[in-house]
């Protein structure tokens, strides 16, 4: 192939990457060259006019149609640009979050490492090929490894790398176990190609291989999105790990972990044969994986719910407390999955939307607090005499983060239960353990309500907030109620530009 | 239908006092009249709909509506799911809405002895009364739901900050019980929406009734939406055994709150059962309803026996309170107009009622510093006034006719032995139990030997004789005139069943 | 005629104007009793009227059950225009009396404000057209007997009796209750004259029909004081006298033979009620005549004097005889009531209540003695006076009605009646016990004398020498009712008046003859059980009382135990879970991975197994 | 028994080994020897399946690159006693999974056979793999090459030590 | 034809890949840990080649999807140990058991 069949193809439905991509290794060249003394802020800014542009791209890109490059190892569709315009966004916050003010600094290779970070997201969300989805996912793990331990002098983030490492080690080995059996079974990566080749009589008669390599994929990614029981390096990570990388995790991350799962979930299997028989006129045919593994995808949600609230109540440590949450938020997220509902693309992502905004939110004050020490439940105690406006914020995250109406929260949680009630046979267990689990959650969002209104204050002084993190406070605590009071924002934005169903279109 | 924007500027007019007391500094010599003056607008804007609602039409009045927004799949995008922001009034929730506004009036002049925080006592109480005007005057579950979970938090933040000792657990308890009603009622919301597309009440109803073929929902899911939504507002109303969290709040919230929430929020429950329930599953209700009736005899009498041996006074209201909700369980049971109306009648009666009373609780914690019954007697001696009151209170309370409670529990028991005459019988022991636990309680407090250690206590001031004396005299007047509740309610039109 | 509606409205206004105006203090009294006198002049022009003009009804519309129009209304018929004389007099003259007896106390308004809503309660029961409103002023007068009874509000027997008196009516008024609610289905109104209707078309099965006759007795057995439902009547005694005179003497009790007669109808129809009726009327007039025998404290003898008499009321009505409940009715409210009043004059001028403390007070109050002796002599039936004609009505009805235990009964009441009122008397104002005492002033006196000349005299408008006026007037009720004439045998009122004199000289030779007697505290058997009233307090006590806190307990423990320890459980049991993730929480990093390997191998069994792969 | 039979059953003994002993093995440094003899006999799995190339980038990535790595991390640490036993009820957890999974997977590939083999493979098997990889995979060929830059920037940025610590090195 | 069936191979694999999983799970040396994450990398480039010569429309994608694996499984070596390496610095250990104060 020479150098005009590469030109030919259509590149620019790669700006947003590219941009991202310059901008990195821009910002590596400048953190390399400039003064070591001197405040990193600046490239912070540069990062930020980065992911401008690249939302900008991707925004002039809304409305094309599928466009895929090098037999779809780049997929652009619908699908892959809502993903992408989350995670864009939320990189975007998790940055202003970084913003250094007079008693802080930061770190350049923070900066950069973020991006690649995100462009590893991105190209998950992105790739409708194994090989470049697996290089994406290890783009995003790499640089989130080192994001997590970047404060080496620190011996926790130390040991969260760590235990990041090996864990997300062991998943991916596992998840690229159960990818190479994919391949086996097919011969190919492209997972439009697998989707085809999936009925094929080999795969009919091993068709428990192909449950099994898809289980095994499944394992490593409910790792990323911290699916119970495979959520347990969460609370550790997220604790260690410095406030803004923890949002990154628990919300950039966690989006490209969902995009994958879905693309996953709805190409390359939606044909393969499963395991239960099914005796018709022309022989033994066979109901679908989707089908078969249903049942377990359900137990994945509802023990992620019941696992990730239960465990809540019982955290002292408030950024452990919000990564049990998160799992909760996960387990959430996985409902209409697990329903294979109609709505589960637009379910899913608005959820995520909502996600976003109120946990990054949430994480903005943690960071906020976590100035002053080890940002405990007690740590809120007395917030609202000493910071009404953050606490107010805090407030809204809270209310959104349980679902209360009038905020992004409730309506996603609405869809999502839209999304169990919606189908035939309705998902009452999968209801009822959301249920449950709202229920539970209310105790600790609540309880934290109690120490910021209720209880006296150990400390009498203000909280200072750097202007980066007022942006983003006031950015998302604004998103979320406006979300929740109008969320056709959203929802037509969703309509108008994203037809998801071009996921399906090879 | 002429659109009038008088139903959003009811349900938006706390948020004038809320704003004003925000802006106001906390320790404002002001505040607390402030935040009565912040409960006047709802109150006058109340009373205007309630004057102007025609009483003479059927169906829901000042209707406003405006599409909200619209959920659509990417399956089948020309079948969105349309949620509307969608106001009106009914019969029966002009009542509660004048309930709603009245009580929470009177319990914000209770609140004027507030000494601490103020300012967000009486915001989040505004906050409070958005959230009860907005449940009565939605059209639309979806509003429904949204200001119920108003309710939910400002309830659960106004109980855990102003309560009493154990005011975290009473919160707590708030929340988790209400919280789990209020998700079965969101199920319930959404199995009906999903399956109608639409959340509009009136047009549920009449969908429901005439998918009757059971095209669109299938009988089971019908009953099991019907005892989901049972669930959901028996935790409300409170149905035994769901009632522990509703005796925590009786006994530890501030009085200016419990009046609302005795007099108002736990009507909801009642509201919904009878706007929904009744309204949507008909026929279901019909099949339970013998389940639904001995459950109201269960209350009923559980409620009574328990209130018998409490020793103190807000314990053994709180069970009362429950006693008197199985009364309005039995009415809707009996699923024939005499006995919905009386559930109806008795909700509303029960709210002025339940206020009256906690109002005059709050004096005793005033005055008294204790509401535990030996250590209170006597009283009618010192404070001659504030015994009067508490005595009609107690009278309205256990059913004294020419007050409003009689003809409540006439109605709904005068229902119930259309339909059910074995329990009523044995429900109508009730009432001569009511009358033992609450002539023991009020004699309790107002008769017996004179205590010197009350000489020179306040009999009521005029900030309380002014709220309690027009709660008596509303009481009097429905229970004279019962008409006053008939008239606007038109029951058959507002609910839609036949006699 | 058209002016009737006066007649509630006037006490209600009595009681308005006292309410608000209380510190108009001892002007109360005169409001008061000027209203009701009012209200009496017009109970008699309503009377008169009825004479010239017949029944009268006024009906307006009260509120709406879907299509049925619930109504409220004023009825005049010869029952209740007799009623309303008898209620606005005997409330007349005790507000006077009142003025008097209650000078002193420091809640005098209180109190006239009372009687006046009393007053206006009694009026509104009696003019009531249909049940409902019956019901609604049923409780009222109930709600101001209570208030009453519980005057003294300090002192804890009267809070005990207070309560006694309300609830014990209460369970009496659930039975009139149900009656009402099974009425209204069987007939859609609560118009007794379409009840009526229905009830002589045959519209509803007779077995319901005796149940309804039978729920209405066991209200009317709840406010007269009927056994069982007796024992908060002797307890009511702790309010001030003039309400005993009034209310538990001659109105709200009887309000109790007042509604059997109202709805006489529905009793005729069913013999089965009627027997109870009569029975029970019967059981109760010798049951309490036999505890009068052996109680101690002045006003509880007339209280057990009181049951005795309604009960035989009740056997009247019972026993067909319609005309002699009410004609009883009547003589019994003049005469109860002046035994009331006069010793509540007895009460006032020596401030004690045990007859065995007082004696000789003839002498110190000779005018309230005279009267006193005129009671006594007409509730025993002694010849010529009230009683005997009405006593003797009832004899000779019960008799010409075939039922010829109870009637043995009643005489043996009669007899027992003479006994116990004379035992009383010969107590209280023979002997030569000298204790300190005044007569009363003029304003108690009055309404005595007024209610003596009625005890005399009041027997006369039935007689079957002069005519059987009342039984005449009675017939033109709007209603349909069978209207018995005992051909009463010419010994009845011999044997009767005979007895009652009986009574009457073993009373004197028992207690009459001695100067002092001392109460004996030794008792016998017998007199220990008529003493302690059967034991049916204690046994109400133990049954009821108990029964009820042992069940109260019983919830209370599984409100605690079960609904809350469940609760608790749960949430004991999330916090354990929760516990146990945080402990597999370690902190090891091979632990996370080896949990999550674990669920892989997991589903993989599950699947394997499940789907068929092994 | 053919020669490739016999070529398998040499390999998968010395890989089988290899595993073995790592896992038994006490000494840090025998342990990463143990597993070098295992890269080897997977090279060599590599070579009879036509694919010499990836079998050269196993020995030089693996055998080579990564062993060093490793050897180094243990120089750099401190390795004195020998490797901490683990508790018996752990092991028998992980046994248990692990074997479990074993058996699982082992009966569903004990007799798969997927249709013919490619036999064109070790025809210039790299330019095959270069053309595939600069055709197909361009995408994630570049992208990997971020993934290095990650790494690379990520393993300075962690593990040299900063110029703050060493001065108070030096200072204390 | 080979006389060596493919599910030889998978077989092989499939051991190397539990004994790497059992060493990353049991072993409480660090660098064990990280290396025998690696070998269970192995195990899946074993599969993958495998598969390209004897799987279904076989082709040399394996083996360059092996050769990504290998590239970046180095990636992560690199991280990792560069991590153990900044945790040893400020913990002295490289003892897996000894990495435990996050947990509360």
């Amino acid at each position: 192939m020479d150098m005009e069949t590469l030109l030919q193809y259509e590149w620019n439905s790669m700006w947003p990457e590219f941009t991202i991509l310059l901008t990195a290794v821009a910002l590596s060249l400048i953190d390399l060259f400039m003064n070591k003394k001197k405040d990193r802020s600046l490239l912070i800014w540069l990062a930020l006019a980065g992911i401008a542009v690249a939302i900008v791209c991707l925004v002039l890109q809304f409305d094309d149609g599928v466009v895929s490059i090098l037999n779809e190892t780049y997929r652009l569709d619908s699908f892959a640009k809502a993903f992408k315009f989350l995670m864009l966004i939320g990189t975007g916050f998790v940055l202003l979050l970084g913003v250094p003010d007079e008693s802080t600094s930061v770190r350049g290779e923070y900066i950069y490492l973020i991006l690649t970070a995100l462009l590893g997201g991105m190209m998950m969300a992105s790739s409708a090929d194994l090989i470049t989805l697996f290089v994406g996912l290890e783009l995003l793990s790499l640089s989130s490894y080192v994001l997590v331990g970047i404060r080496k002098t620190n011996p926790l983030a130390n040991e969260a790398a760590f235990k990041y490492v090996v864990n997300g080690g062991i998943a991916t080995a596992i998840t690229l176990f159960g990818m190479s059996y994919l391949y086996g079974l097919t011969g190919e990566t492209n997972i439009y190609e697998i989707q085809g080749l999936m009925g094929s009589d080999v795969v009919t008669d091993n068709r428990f291989l192909a449950v099994f390599a898809f289980l095994m994929i499944v394992v490593g990614l409910a790792f990323k999105i911290t699916a119970a029981p495979f959520h347990m390096w969460a609370p550790d990570v997220y604790q260690g790990a410095e406030t803004p990388v923890t949002a990154f995790l628990s919300v950039v991350s966690k989006i490209a972990g969902f995009a994958i799962m879905l693309r996953l979930l709805m190409v390359p299997f939606v044909f393969a044969p499963g395991t239960g028989e099914i005796i018709t006129p022309d022989g033994i045919s066979y109901e679908t994986l989707l089908v078969s593994v249903r049942p377990y995808l359900v137990l994945l949600a509802i023990v992620t719910i019941l696992v990730g609230n239960v465990i809540a109540l019982r955290q002292l440590n408030a950024k452990r407390l919000f990564a049990y949450s998160s799992i909760a938020h996960a387990g959430y997220l996985l409902v209409p999955l697990a329903a294979l509902s109609e709505l589960v693309f637009e379910a899913v992502w608005f959820y995520l939307t909502a996600y976003l905004l109120m946990n990054i939110g949430a994480f903005a004050v943690i960071h906020v607090m976590s100035a002053e020490e080890e940002v405990t439940v007690a740590s809120f105690a007395g917030l609202f005499k000493r910071a009404p406006y953050l606490t107010i914020a805090m407030s809204i995250y809270l209310l959104s983060l349980a679902g209360i109406p009038l905020t992004a929260g409730f309506i996603g949680k609405f869809e999502i239960f839209m999304s169990a009630l919606g189908t035939e046979p309705k998902r009452y267990l999968l209801v009822t353990a959301m249920l449950a689990g709202t229920v539970l959650s209310y105790v600790y969002y609540f309880g934290l309500f109690v120490q910021m209104y209720f209880r006296p204050s150990k400390r009498q002084t203000p909280v200072t907030i750097s202007n980066g993190v007022t942006a983003v406070l006031a950015i998302t605590a604004a998103g979320t109620v406006l979300l929740g009071v109008f969320p056709s924002i959203a929802l037509t934005f969703i309509h108008d530009h994203f037809q998801f169903l071009e996921i399906f279109n090879p | 239908m002429n659109e009038s924007f008088l139903l959003t500027i009811l349900i938006l007019s706390p948020l004038l006092g809320i704003v004003l007391l925000s802006v106001m500094p906390g320790n404002h010599r002001f505040i607390n009249y402030m935040g009565v003056l912040g409960t006047v607008l709802p109150l006058v804007l109340t009373l205007i709909v309630f004057s102007l609602f025609d009483r003479t039409v059927s169906g829901v009045q000042f209707v406003e509506y405006r599409q909200w927004f619209e959920l659509m799949t990417s399956i089948s995008p020309n079948e969105p799911y349309t949620v509307a922001y969608d106001l009106g009034v009914t019969g029966l929730s002009v009542l509660f809405l004048m309930l709603a506004s009245l009580i929470t009036f009177l319990a914000s002049l209770t609140a004027l002895r507030l000494k601490e925080s103020a300012k967000g006592f009486y915001i989040l109480f505004l906050l409070l009364e958005l959230g009860l005007l907005g449940v009565f005057v939605s059209e639309n579950l979806f509003l429904f739901f949204l200001f119920f979970e108003i309710t939910l938090v400002s309830m659960f933040l106004l109980v855990g900050k102003w309560g009493g000792f154990n005011r975290e657990k009473a919160a707590f308890s708030f929340m988790i019980y209400n919280g789990i009603g209020s998700i079965l009622l969101l199920i319930v919301i959404i199995v009906l929406f999903v399956e109608m597309k639409t959340t509009n009440i009136t047009e549920l109803t009449m969908l429901l009734k005439e998918t009757d073929s059971l095209e669109f929902l299938s009988g089971d899911t019908r009953t099991w939406l019907f005892v989901l939504l049972l669930i959901a507002f028996g935790i409300k109303l409170p149905i035994v055994p769901f009632h522990t969290w509703m005796v925590r709040v009786h006994v530890e919230a501030p009085i200016a709150v419990v009046m609302i929430h005795a007099g108002v929020l736990l009507k909801i429950g009642a509201y919904g059962l009878l706007r929904f329930g009744v309204g949507f599953f008909p026929q279901q209700l019909k099949d339970m309803a013998v389940v639904l009736a001995i459950l109201g005899v269960i209350n009923l009498l559980y409620g009574a026996f328990i209130a018998l041996v409490q020793t103190e006074l807000r314990s053994v209201l709180a069970y009362s309170s429950i006693s008197h909700m199985g009364i309005v369980l039995l009415g809707v049971a009996s699923f024939n107009t005499a006995g919905l109306q009386g559930a109806v009648f008795q909700t509303i009666s029960h709210g002025l009622i339940a206020a009256l009373l906690f109002l005059l609780v709050g004096v005793i914690v005033d005055r008294f510093h204790t509401t535990k019954l030996e250590e209170l007697g006597g009283v009618a001696s010192q404070a001659p006034l504030f015994a009067g009151f508490l005595l009609a209170a107690g009278l309205a309370s256990l059913g004294l006719p020419g007050m409003s409670g009689f003809i409540s529990e006439f109605l709904a028991f005068l229902g119930l032995f259309e339909s059910m005459p074995v329990i009523g019988s044995v429900g109508i022991l009730g009432l001569i139990l009511t009358a033992v636990y609450m002539l023991r309680a009020v004699l309790a407090v107002t008769f017996g030997e004179r205590r010197p250690l009350f000489d020179g206590i306040r009999d009521l001031t005029a900030v309380e004789i002014v709220p309690s004396a027009i709660l008596l005299s509303i009481i009097i007047w429905i229970g004279v005139y019962p008409a006053v509740l008939s008239n606007t309610l038109q029951l058959a039109r507002t609910i839609g069943i036949g006699g | 005629m058209d002016y009737v509606f006066l007649i509630p409205i006037l006490p209600l206004l009595s009681f308005l104007i006292i309410l608000f105006t209380k510190p108009i203090y001892k002007k109360a009294g005169l409001v008061g009793t000027t209203l009701t006198g009012a209200a009496f002049l017009c109970s008699l022009v309503v009377l008169f009227s009825h004479f010239a003009q017949g029944n009268y009804l006024v009906e307006a519309n009260w509120f709406s059950i879907d299509t049925v129009m619930i109504s409220v209304g004023l009825e005049v018929n010869p029952l209740n225009a007799l009623m309303l004389v008898i209620v606005t007099l005997v409330s007349f003259l005790v507000h006077m009396y009142s003025m008097g007896y209650m000078a002193n106390d420091e809640r005098y308004a209180t109190f006239f404000s009372y009687l006046g809503l009393f007053t206006f309660s009694m009026t509104g029961l009696v003019l009531s057209p249909n049940l409902l409103q019956l019901y609604m002023f049923w409780e009222l007068v109930g709600v101001c007997s209570f208030l009453l009874v519980g005057f003294y509000f300090y002192k804890p027997e009267a809070r005990a009796a207070a309560k006694k008196a309300f609830i014990m009516t209460r369970i009496g008024d659930v039975g009139l209750l149900v009656a009402i609610f099974l009425l209204f289905w069987q007939t859609g109104s609560f118009e007794l004259d379409v009840i009526f209707q229905a009830a002589q078309a045959g519209d509803i099965a007779p077995s319901l029909l005796t149940l309804i006759a039978i729920l209405i007795f066991v209200g009317a057995v709840g406010k007269s004081g009927q056994f069982p439902l007796h024992t908060w009547l002797p307890d009511a005694m702790e309010g001030p006298t003039p309400v005993s005179a009034l209310i538990h003497a001659a109105t709200m009790v009887a309000a109790g033979v007042y509604l059997v007669a109202v709805t006489y109808p529905l009793f005729s129809a069913s013999e089965v009620a009627m027997t109870t009726v009569a029975v029970t009327g019967g059981f109760t007039a010798i049951f309490a005549a036999t505890i009068a025998l052996a109680e101690t404290d002045m006003k509880r003898i007339l209280a057990y004097s009181t049951i005795s008499q309604l009960g035989y009321m009740m056997l009247a009505l019972g026993a067909a005889g319609y005309t002699a409940g009410v004609f009883h009715l009547t003589t019994h409210a003049f005469f109860k009531a002046l035994l009331f009043l006069a010793a509540g004059s007895v009460i006032h001028a020596v401030h004690e209540q045990n007859i065995f403390k007082m004696g000789g007070l003839s002498k110190k109050l000779p005018k309230t003695a005279a009267l006193f002796l005129i009671g006594s002599l007409s509730i025993s039936g002694f010849p010529l006076l009230a009683g005997f004609f009405s006593k003797d009505e009832i004899l000779a009805t019960t008799y010409g009605d075939g039922r010829y235990v109870l009637f043995v009964i009643g005489l043996l009441t009669a007899f027992l009646t003479a006994l116990y009122m004379f035992r009383l008397y010969f107590l209280v104002f023979l002997g030569n016990r000298s204790t300190e005492a005044r007569e009363a002033p003029s304003v108690m006196l009055i309404p005595m004398m007024v209610l003596g000349v009625l005890a005399v005299v009041g027997g006369y408008i039935q007689t079957n020498w002069f005519g059987t006026f009342l039984g005449d007037w009675l017939e033109t009720t709007p209603y349909t009712i069978a209207f018995v004439h005992p051909e009463a045998p010419f010994w009845i009122p011999l044997v009767a008046s005979l007895l009652a004199i009986g009574g009457i000289a073993v009373a004197w030779l028992v207690y009459g003859r001695k100067t002092s007697i001392e109460e004996s505290n030794e008792r016998n058997g017998l007199h220990t059980l008529l003493y302690r009233k059967y034991y049916v307090d204690e046994l109400y006590q133990g049954l009821f009382v108990r029964g009820s806190r042992v069940v109260a307990y019983f919830w209370m423990y599984v409100d605690r135990f079960i609904i809350e320890g469940g609760a608790a459980a749960v949430t004991y049991a999330v916090k354990r879970f929760g516990q146990a993730g945080v402990k597999l929480q370690s902190g090891q990093v091979q632990t996370y991975s080896t949990v999550a390997f674990s669920g892989l191998v997991v589903v993989l069994l599950l699947i394997a197994v499940l789907g068929g792969y092994f | 028994m053919t020669g490739e039979l016999l070529v398998f059953i040499v390999l998968f003994l010395i890989t089988i080994t290899g595993g073995l002993l790592m896992l038994n093995l006490t000494k840090v440094i025998h342990m990463m020897m143990a597993l070098v003899l295992t890269f080897l006999g997977i090279a060599g799995f590599y070579i009879m399946l036509s694919a010499e190339f990836v079998a050269v980038v196993q020995i030089l990535i693996y055998s080579g690159a990564i062993t060093i790595i490793m050897l180094f991390g243990i120089m750099l640490t401190k390795h004195t006693e020998a490797e901490p036993k683990t508790g018996w009820a752990k092991k028998g957890v992980v046994f248990t999974g692990i074997v479990l999974f074993f058996l699982i997977m082992f009966k569903g590939i004990r007799t798969i056979s997927l249709g013919p083999q490619a036999d064109d493979l070790h025809v210039n098997n790299t330019e095959q793999i270069g053309i595939m990889l600069y055709t197909d995979y361009v995408i994630p060929f570049e992208l990997v090459s971020v993934v290095l830059l990650v790494a690379l920037v990520g393993a300075v940025v962690l593990a040299k030590k900063d110029e703050k610590d060493e001065k108070e090195g030096e200072q204390s | 034809m080979s006389s060596v069936p493919l599910s030889a191979y998978l077989v092989t694999a499939l051991l190397l890949f539990c004994m790497g999983l059992y060493g990353a799970l049991t072993k409480r040396n660090a660098v064990i840990v990280l290396i025998s994450i690696e070998l269970m990398l192995n195990a899946v480039n074993l599969n993958l080649v495998a598969f390209a010569k004897y799987g279904v429309g076989a082709s040399i994608r394996g083996q360059v999807f092996s050769l990504f694996t290998i590239t970046v499984a180095a990636a992560e070596a690199a991280v990792g140990l560069a991590i153990l390496i900044a945790l040893y610095r400020n913990r002295a250990t490289v003892n897996v058991d000894e990495m435990n104060t996050l947990k509360k």
